[in-house]
């Protein structure tokens, strides 16, 4: 019994059109306009003070959503790239305002220019954390990360020298109140263009490619001929890298350092939450997702103000974007192939 | 017209004094309004939840300045909260009510538009307790050994350190803010025998707490925390082990919810506190006489329950502001500020907790600490005896837990 | 001829992307061995997947004696009497291998000689006693197809499907895979394989099945298959034979 | 070209890799065969050191490899494919493929990922496996033959001296499996050693130069294709007369 | 001799009450691979339901146990109907559900909060704050019950796990979903009812908890990293190495409580998951992972 094959030419054709549509979402052409014009608008930005009205506050929102770009940009280098979800990153936070902010307190150096300092610190000390966690991954990981919070909190909180569980406080700077934000404004948007950029030269480079592999199966990529060990702890020191420069210049705007600024679990959870709600593993997430997040943080202050209320609702849009997008913002439109031009990095 | 900001921890682990400022301002606020208002103005009070976080309570303040453009700020619950926002208040120069944050290193740190609304700071609330001691126990019953437990809290820190007599420094330059030795109990002989600090948070071993200061045999069990809900955890610990003090004083406590939480366990346990519903506090609002008691009858009119402590401070918060922005005749932040260092001991800020009037740091003049102690399910005023009437007896010794 | 199983038409695909079967037609007659065979890629682990309920079809008909297998999850599908053995070996990685053969039960509503079922198939295949209480998932690659292989006979069902069943054997034990199929056949299980090992598998069966991009392009008596030059060329390695 | 020395591998009381030893001479086809279970792959996850082996030795090029990190390991030219196909899901295929070309020190470390070198080279082996049209495609949505195909890619694309392949053939079309032979063929010729786990006799007849059988972690058997199939231990091991029927 | 004594049963009590806190999560990861962070907000749901029985009505909050594992079962099977059901399919899985999970923990907190407002509470039943002396030693009457319930759930949760047709079940689809399902398993089901027990213990666990901590809604952070700390310790996903861990933990952070201070107690939990990640990354009792 034979069956003719009269309608084999359309399969292959309708095969041939989903190839294409295949080949179209790895369109290597960037809108790099898009970034220029946004860092322009941004640099520009402050000069809104002219206007005689107090924009203090949107010069704060952007302040602090560029902070937590960085932040969230640097997470997402460990944590989206090499797959490893760290609930703890927010040591490094820590670390790097302690750093910077007691030596801004006894020698006087702004911050600005000893934040590359405290990150390399940082650097360092996730270099030598990620030798010991590194060794598990996925929960295990996880929680680990949790309890490196902890210790380094009681720790923290025990050592006098820096003001224990009391804290710091910091000089703030004498400029007049309109212009007292410029500076960190500025620290912040260069920190911000630098990690971004920073994420992009990853992720499309060979460690990138690495990276992305051994979130997938280390075993493989260790087969392949990449060195996991190595790369996994250069992504968790260059991650820390980012997180505590963004500590640094943190602590001085906020003239206050204190274990539970830093400490707090919901900093390193935002910064996990505005990389999955953006996009874990794009270049583009972790930016769009620190914009939402503190969008919708500032929406619900706004509307709900002070209430429990608030809690409940930022938690059921959580729930929401991660049940209707689960790869992100980003990943999910670029997996439906509706991902705008201007987003598409990776 | 007017609108007041107010950023409180009503979430997270102060939520529940946290609260119970929401409301004092509430309350005051409200009353002021059905008053006919302030300058001819309504108030409106602006509430936001800072999740007991610092960094929060400062955005929020920012928030209140620049988006809501505020004439006039309340302050935030808490040492912890108060240390950071009273840099960027400053900065704004509004005007800081500070409700509670007693540490000294907040006053010391050269800010001019701070006002505490509560009698001194943290560091000297001991010297009452050893007062009390030599003043009302005869020689003989008098505890002669202490254990001294804090939490790792700005506030009980502060509260410790006078107790013990420690340096306070300012770790940003390491300066001496103030040397409290040798500190309030060598003062009075009494011999500290156990201490002990516990995390901020995390803390569940309570037991095992209570059982090293039972060992330590003390005759005086003081407890310092910002925290009602740990000072019910230690007492319910201390009565399971069976601790036998003489006396028993803390730093928090004074709330029905600690009565709630401990029962019989809470009697006789004296606590520090600032206000108490039957001292005879002669204030004012809206211009008008409003003292203690009608606070207590108004509060209980709109809440349905007894106010205790942690309303009654933001509300002589509130009366504060308010009288100064009377006295100011405008909300400019600057005269009002002038207007309040401006009190003196005849001419001073009549609160529900009594007559203010400040030194330069923002410290009240000439204010006496309470203490109070809870007896069969009521919480007594004990000490000191000559400022008003109604004073009860202290109960000495505690016939165990 | 009455089918007891039929596959008309079907569409299916893996969520929502391309439907990869467009078009895959089978008929199952009882009791005799059918071979799918067809390129990698062509959608014989789809079809499989397909019509135990794995993915859902979109287009066409499944039917097993006359009755729609359409929507039905693969507990349901089993329960009807379809068992199947997919090509990544569908082990429990961390249970030992008595316990594997024991799930292989679990559909069983009457478990009473479920331990005489198991110790026979542990006689068969002697590498299952003597690891018995290894866990599945250290075994070799080919201990493991055995495992999977031997847990169907367990339930005993109409229709036993097996992906690939000869992957990654050793010569010797493929034979007696094809031995225990033919045993199945004549006991009156039909048999429905896929196989890449194409001469093998159709020397062994009665019916052959040619699949490509999705869809059924030859059917018939298994030697009319082998004998066919074109399919000898295109799929089975046709230089060597030729 | 490699060396195994007494080899052994113990998983408690199982002794996987007993004591094995042979060699893979350079620009020769081995095989290595032998009854499921008789320790193949373990002995190639022991060379490749996915294992650490219990006791034993590993030389390659006359240096010892058994000390080394996997990557170490592929960094000197040795590479391998899995037996259950590893794949990295969420990559296509094409980035499966790339991924595996070398990058040694820092400055290849921040390299583009993709340079149109490594692509078109990769498009041309892809090609030639007859896979180039799910190139975009993910790596985990591939049929279980496509993955085993994808696996062959990478491998190529490393350049190594010596790959070890653990049954290639298993659920690889047989059609497309005549021309990965061919070139598997030419590539040996072109000086690459190759190691080869297959149970497919037939096709071991026609590629391998040597065969070494295994059976219950130890050598049992090693010679020519000829000498192998007519030794009585591997028949009874192994074999089980399959071979005398096909040729029948 | 008496004090260490003493410290060995006040770590063993409070061991006992950690050990039922972390085997419902320890159960939903092992079989589900559900890392619940909201499992402490759970615990917190059980220990309220606790509390208005005992305020209300004054029942014993043991005699509430069941109530609340009903209950809060209840609530896992609409979480998970809601939140988790569409997800079990995706290979991210594990991962997304840490996130989901947290969002969950702040959808309770906040309702609870709403609900019950912040304020501490804490249920006193007689025993709560009474001992048994035995000589100068004394065990706490509450924590000593606790254990006691504790010990006997788990112990029968594991038992049903490990001996049921449905515990195979369970096993089964834990590590291989298409297999399981293949082989005559209806895995939604398994899923959805895995998840209410270990919901179900979680509110267990809250009745306990009600009179031996003192709780209002926000205080479950607290928990979670101790929680975690003993599951990873004890070995993912292994309930007896999440009890032994538990027991054994709080032994030990009790001596050094006791020695060095309240606050290096805390840390204990902490320094151990690490010591425990360097020399053992498994855990405990956890299994091997795949590459040495
Ligand atoms: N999980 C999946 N998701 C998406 N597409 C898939 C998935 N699995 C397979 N495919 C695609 O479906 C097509 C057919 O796959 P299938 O597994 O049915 O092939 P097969 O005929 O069994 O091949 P082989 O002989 O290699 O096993 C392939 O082109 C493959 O890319
Ligand atoms: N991790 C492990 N733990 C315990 N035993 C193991 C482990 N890995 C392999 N084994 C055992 O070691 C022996 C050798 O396995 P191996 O996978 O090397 O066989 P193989 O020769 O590749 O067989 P096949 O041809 O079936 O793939 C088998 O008996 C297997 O059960
Ligand atoms: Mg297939
Ligand atoms: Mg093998």
């Amino acid at each position: 019994m034979m069956v003719t094959t009269d309608n084999s030419q359309d399969i292959i054709a309708q095969r041939r059109a989903y190839n294409e549509t295949l080949m179209q979402a790895q369109d290597k052409t960037r809108a790099t306009w898009f970034p220029i014009a946004l860092l322009a608008l941004l640099i520009l930005l402050p000069l809104l003070q002219l206007t005689g009205t107090n924009y203090n506050y949107v010069i704060h929102l952007t302040l602090y959503t560029m902070c937590y770009v960085v932040m969230a940009s640097g997470w997402n280098i460990l944590g989206g790239f090499a797959g490893y979800i760290s609930l703890g990153h927010n040591v490094f936070f820590a670390v790097g305002g302690y750093v910077a902010g007691m030596l801004f307190a006894r020698l006087g150096i702004s911050t600005i220019i000893l934040a590359p300092f405290a990150g390399l610190v940082c650097a360092a000390l996730g270099y030598v954390i990620g030798l010991i966690t590194l060794r598990v991954r996925g929960p295990s990981f996880i929680i680990s990360s949790l309890a490196l919070v902890m210790i380094f909190r009681i720790a923290f909180e025990n050592w006098h020298f820096i003001g224990g569980a009391a804290g710091v406080a910091l000089p703030a700077n004498g400029l007049p109140v309109e212009w007292a934000k410029l500076p960190y404004y500025y620290a912040f948007l260069a920190m911000a263009a630098f990690a971004l950029w920073a994420s992009y030269k990853i992720k499309h480079s060979k460690f990138g490619m690495g990276l992305r592999a051994i979130s997938v199966d280390e075993i493989k990529a260790e087969s392949a001929g990449i060195d996991t060990r190595f790369y996994k702890v250069l992504a968790f020191a260059l991650s820390a890298f980012f997180v505590g420069m963004a500590g640094a210049v943190w602590g001085e705007y906020l003239t206050y350092i204190r274990p539970n600024i830093f400490l707090v679990i919901l900093i390193s959870v935002n910064m996990v939450l505005m990389c999955i709600l953006g996009g874990k593993g794009t270049v583009a997430g972790p930016a769009v997702g620190a914009i939402l997040i503190i969008a919708f943080n500032e929406f619900f202050v706004a509307t709900l103000g002070a209430s429990t209320v608030n809690i409940l609702a930022t938690g059921v849009i959580m729930a929401i974007a991660l049940i209707f997008f689960p790869l992100g913002l980003v990943g999910t439109l670029a997996r439906h192939r509706k991902l705008p031009r201007i987003l598409n990095w990776d | 017209e007017i609108k007041i900001g107010a950023s409180l921890p009503l979430t997270g682990a102060f939520s529940i004094a946290g609260e119970k400022h929401r409301r004092g301002y509430e309350l005051c606020v409200d009353l002021i309004n059905e008053r006919g208002g302030l300058l001819g103005e309504q108030v409106e009070l602006i509430t936001s939840d800072n999740r007991s976080d610092p960094a929060t309570a400062i955005n929020q303040y920012e928030r209140f300045i620049n988006v809501d453009q505020v004439d006039a700020v309340f302050g935030t619950f808490s040492s912890r909260l108060t240390f950071p926002v009273a840099s960027l208040l400053a900065k704004n120069n509004f005007v800081h009510p500070v409700p509670s944050g007693g540490a000294l290193r907040i006053y010391t740190q050269g800010h001019e538009n701070l006002f505490y609304f509560q009698p001194d700071a943290a560091e000297y609330f001991g010297e009452t307790l050893t007062d009390m001691i030599q003043e009302l126990i005869p020689e003989d019953q008098r505890p002669q050994t202490a254990a001294v437990v804090a939490a790792d809290d700005f506030f009980a820190n502060a509260v410790e350190a006078g107790f013990l007599g420690t340096e306070v420094v300012d770790p940003a330059d390491g300066s001496v803010v103030e040397d409290l030795s040798p500190g309030y109990l060598a003062d009075a002989g009494i011999e500290v025998v156990y201490s002990e600090k516990w995390p901020e948070e995390g803390f569940n071993d309570w037991l095992n707490l209570a059982n090293s200061i039972k060992r330590s045999e003390a005759d005086l069990i003081i407890a310092l925390t910002a925290s009602a809900e740990e000072a019910v955890q230690l007492t319910r610990a201390l009565q399971t082990v069976r601790a036998e003090p003489m006396m028993v004083y803390y730093s928090q406590g004074t709330q029905t919810e600690f009565y709630e939480g401990t029962g019989d366990a809470s009697e006789t346990i004296t606590m520090h506190t600032s206000w108490h519903p039957a001292a005879p506090f002669e204030g004012t609002l809206a211009g008008e006489e409003f003292n203690n008691s009608d606070f207590v009858a108004a509060f209980e009119e709109a809440y349905g329950n007894a106010p205790d402590e942690d309303s009654a401070i933001p509300f002589a918060v509130c009366q504060g502001i308010e009288q100064s922005i009377r006295g100011a005749g405008s909300t400019d932040n600057a005269a009002m500020g002038e207007w309040l260092y401006g009190r003196t001991a005849d001419d001073p800020v009549r609160t529900v907790l009594g007559t203010f009037q400040w030194d330069e740091r923002g410290l009240p003049v000439d204010k006496p600490f309470l203490i109070a102690q809870w007896n069969g399910g009521e919480l007594q005023f004990v000490y000191p005896t000559d400022q008003f009437e109604g004073v009860s007896e202290l109960q000495h010794p505690k016939d165990g837990f | 001829m009455n089918e007891l199983l039929e596959v008309r038409d079907v569409v299916a695909g893996y969520g929502d992307g391309p439907a990869i079967l467009n078009g895959a037609s089978l008929k199952v007659q009882p009791g005799k061995v059918h071979c799918i065979i067809g390129p990698n890629g062509a959608g014989k682990s789809t079809l499989l997947k397909a019509i135990c309920g794995m993915l859902k079809v979109r287009q066409g008909d499944v039917k097993l004696r006359g009755e729609d297998l359409k929507g039905l999850r693969p507990d349901q599908v089993l329960k009807k009497g379809i068992c199947f053995v997919p090509q990544e070996r569908a082990l429990f990685p961390k249970m030992t291998v008595r316990e594997n053969l024991r799930m292989g039960g679990f559909s069983l509503e009457d478990k009473s000689d479920l331990e005489e079922r198991i110790d026979e198939i542990e006689e068969r295949f002697p590498i299952l006693k003597e690891r018995r209480d290894q866990h599945a998932g250290t075994m070799s690659g080919g201990q493991q197809q055995t495992l999977s292989m031997a847990r169907t006979m367990i339930i005993r069902p109409d229709i036993v499907m097996l992906d690939e069943p000869s992957l990654g054997l050793a010569p010797k034990i493929v034979q007696e895979v094809f031995d225990i199929m033919h045993v199945m056949a004549e006991t009156g299980i039909t048999v429905l394989i896929v196989e890449q090992n194409a001469l093998m598998g159709l020397k062994n069966a009665d019916w052959g099945v040619v699949l490509d991009l999705g869809r059924t392009l030859f059917e018939g008596p298994a030697d009319e298959v082998l004998a066919d030059p074109r399919i000898q060329e295109l799929y089975l390695g046709g230089k060597k034979a030729a | 070209m490699l060396e195994v020395k007494n080899l052994c591998k113990y998983f408690g009381g199982i002794h996987a890799v007993d004591g094995c030893s042979f060699t893979a001479e350079r620009g020769k086809i081995t095989a290595l065969i032998g009854p499921n279970g008789a320790g193949k792959t373990t002995a190639f996850n022991c060379i490749s050191r996915t294992m650490a082996p219990t006791k034993g030795e590993v030389w390659l090029d006359g240096e010892r490899i058994d000390g080394l990190r996997p990557h170490k390991i592929t960094h000197k030219g040795l590479s391998r494919t899995f037996q259950i196909s590893r794949n990295l899901a969420d990559m296509t295929v094409l980035e499966n493929v790339i991924c595996q070309s070398q990058v040694r020190g820092w400055r290849d470390l921040f390299r583009p990922a993709m340079s149109p070198e490594e692509i078109e080279k990769a498009m041309g082996i892809l090609e030639f496996l007859g896979i180039t049209r799910i190139a975009h495609e993910d790596g985990s949505n591939l049929s279980y033959g496509q993955k085993k195909l994808m696996d062959l890619a990478a491998l190529l694309m490393s350049d190594p001296k010596i790959i070890l392949l653990d049954e290639p053939a298993g659920g690889v079309n047989p059609t497309l499996m005549e021309e990965i032979v061919d070139h598997i063929k030419k590539l040996n010729a072109q000086g690459m050693t190759v190691l080869i786990v297959e149970h497919n006799m037939e096709l071991i007849m026609r590629l391998c130069d040597r065969v070494v059988v295994m059976a219950q972690g130890r050598v049992i058997a090693d010679g020519t294709p000829d000498e192998v199939r007519s030794d009585p231990a591997v028949l009874d091991a192994y074999l089980g007369g399959v071979l005398d029927e096909e040729a029948a | 001799m008496a004090e260490i004594i003493q410290i060995v049963v006040l770590g063993l009590a409070l061991g006992g009450v950690y050990a039922l806190m972390g085997s419902g999560l320890s159960l939903v990861f092992g079989v589900m691979r559900i890392v619940n962070l909201a499992h402490p907000s759970l615990i917190m749901g059980g220990a309220y339901v606790a509390y208005w029985g005992f305020r209300l009505y004054g029942i014993d909050p043991l005699i509430m146990l069941p109530v609340a594992a009903v209950i809060l079962a209840a609530t896992g099977v609409i979480l998970y109907k809601l939140f988790f059901e569409r997800e079990a399919r995706s290979a991210k899985y594990s991962e997304m559900t840490v996130l989901l999970t947290f969002a969950v923990a702040m959808i309770l907190e906040g309702g609870l909060a709403t609900a019950f407002t912040n304020t501490q509470r804490v249920t006193s039943p007689e025993y709560a704050t009474d001992a048994f002396f035995i000589g100068s030693v004394f065990i706490p009457k509450g924590q000593l019950y606790a254990g006691i319930v504790s010990l006997v759930l788990i112990g029968g949760l594991a038992l049903f796990l490990k001996f049921s047709r449905f515990g195979y079940a369970i096993r089964a689809t834990t590590q291989n979903r298409e297999a399981a399902e293949l082989l005559g398993v209806n895995v939604n089901f398994v899923g959805l009812a895995s998840f209410a027990i270990g919901v179900g213990l979680a509110g267990a666990a809250g009745t306990l908890v009600s009179f031996v901590f003192s709780f209002y809604p926000s205080k479950h952070w607290e928990w979670i990293a101790v929680l975690m700390s003993l599951v990873v310790l004890g070995g993912m996903g292994s309930i007896l190495g999440t009890v032994v861990a538990s027991f054994l933990l709080s032994v030990i952070a009790a001596f050094v409580g006791y020695y060095f201070g309240a606050t290096w107690s805390t840390l204990t939990f902490y320094i151990a998951l690490f010591v425990v990640l360097l020399v053992r990354p498994q855990g405990l009792f956890g299994e091997k992972p795949e590459l040495a």
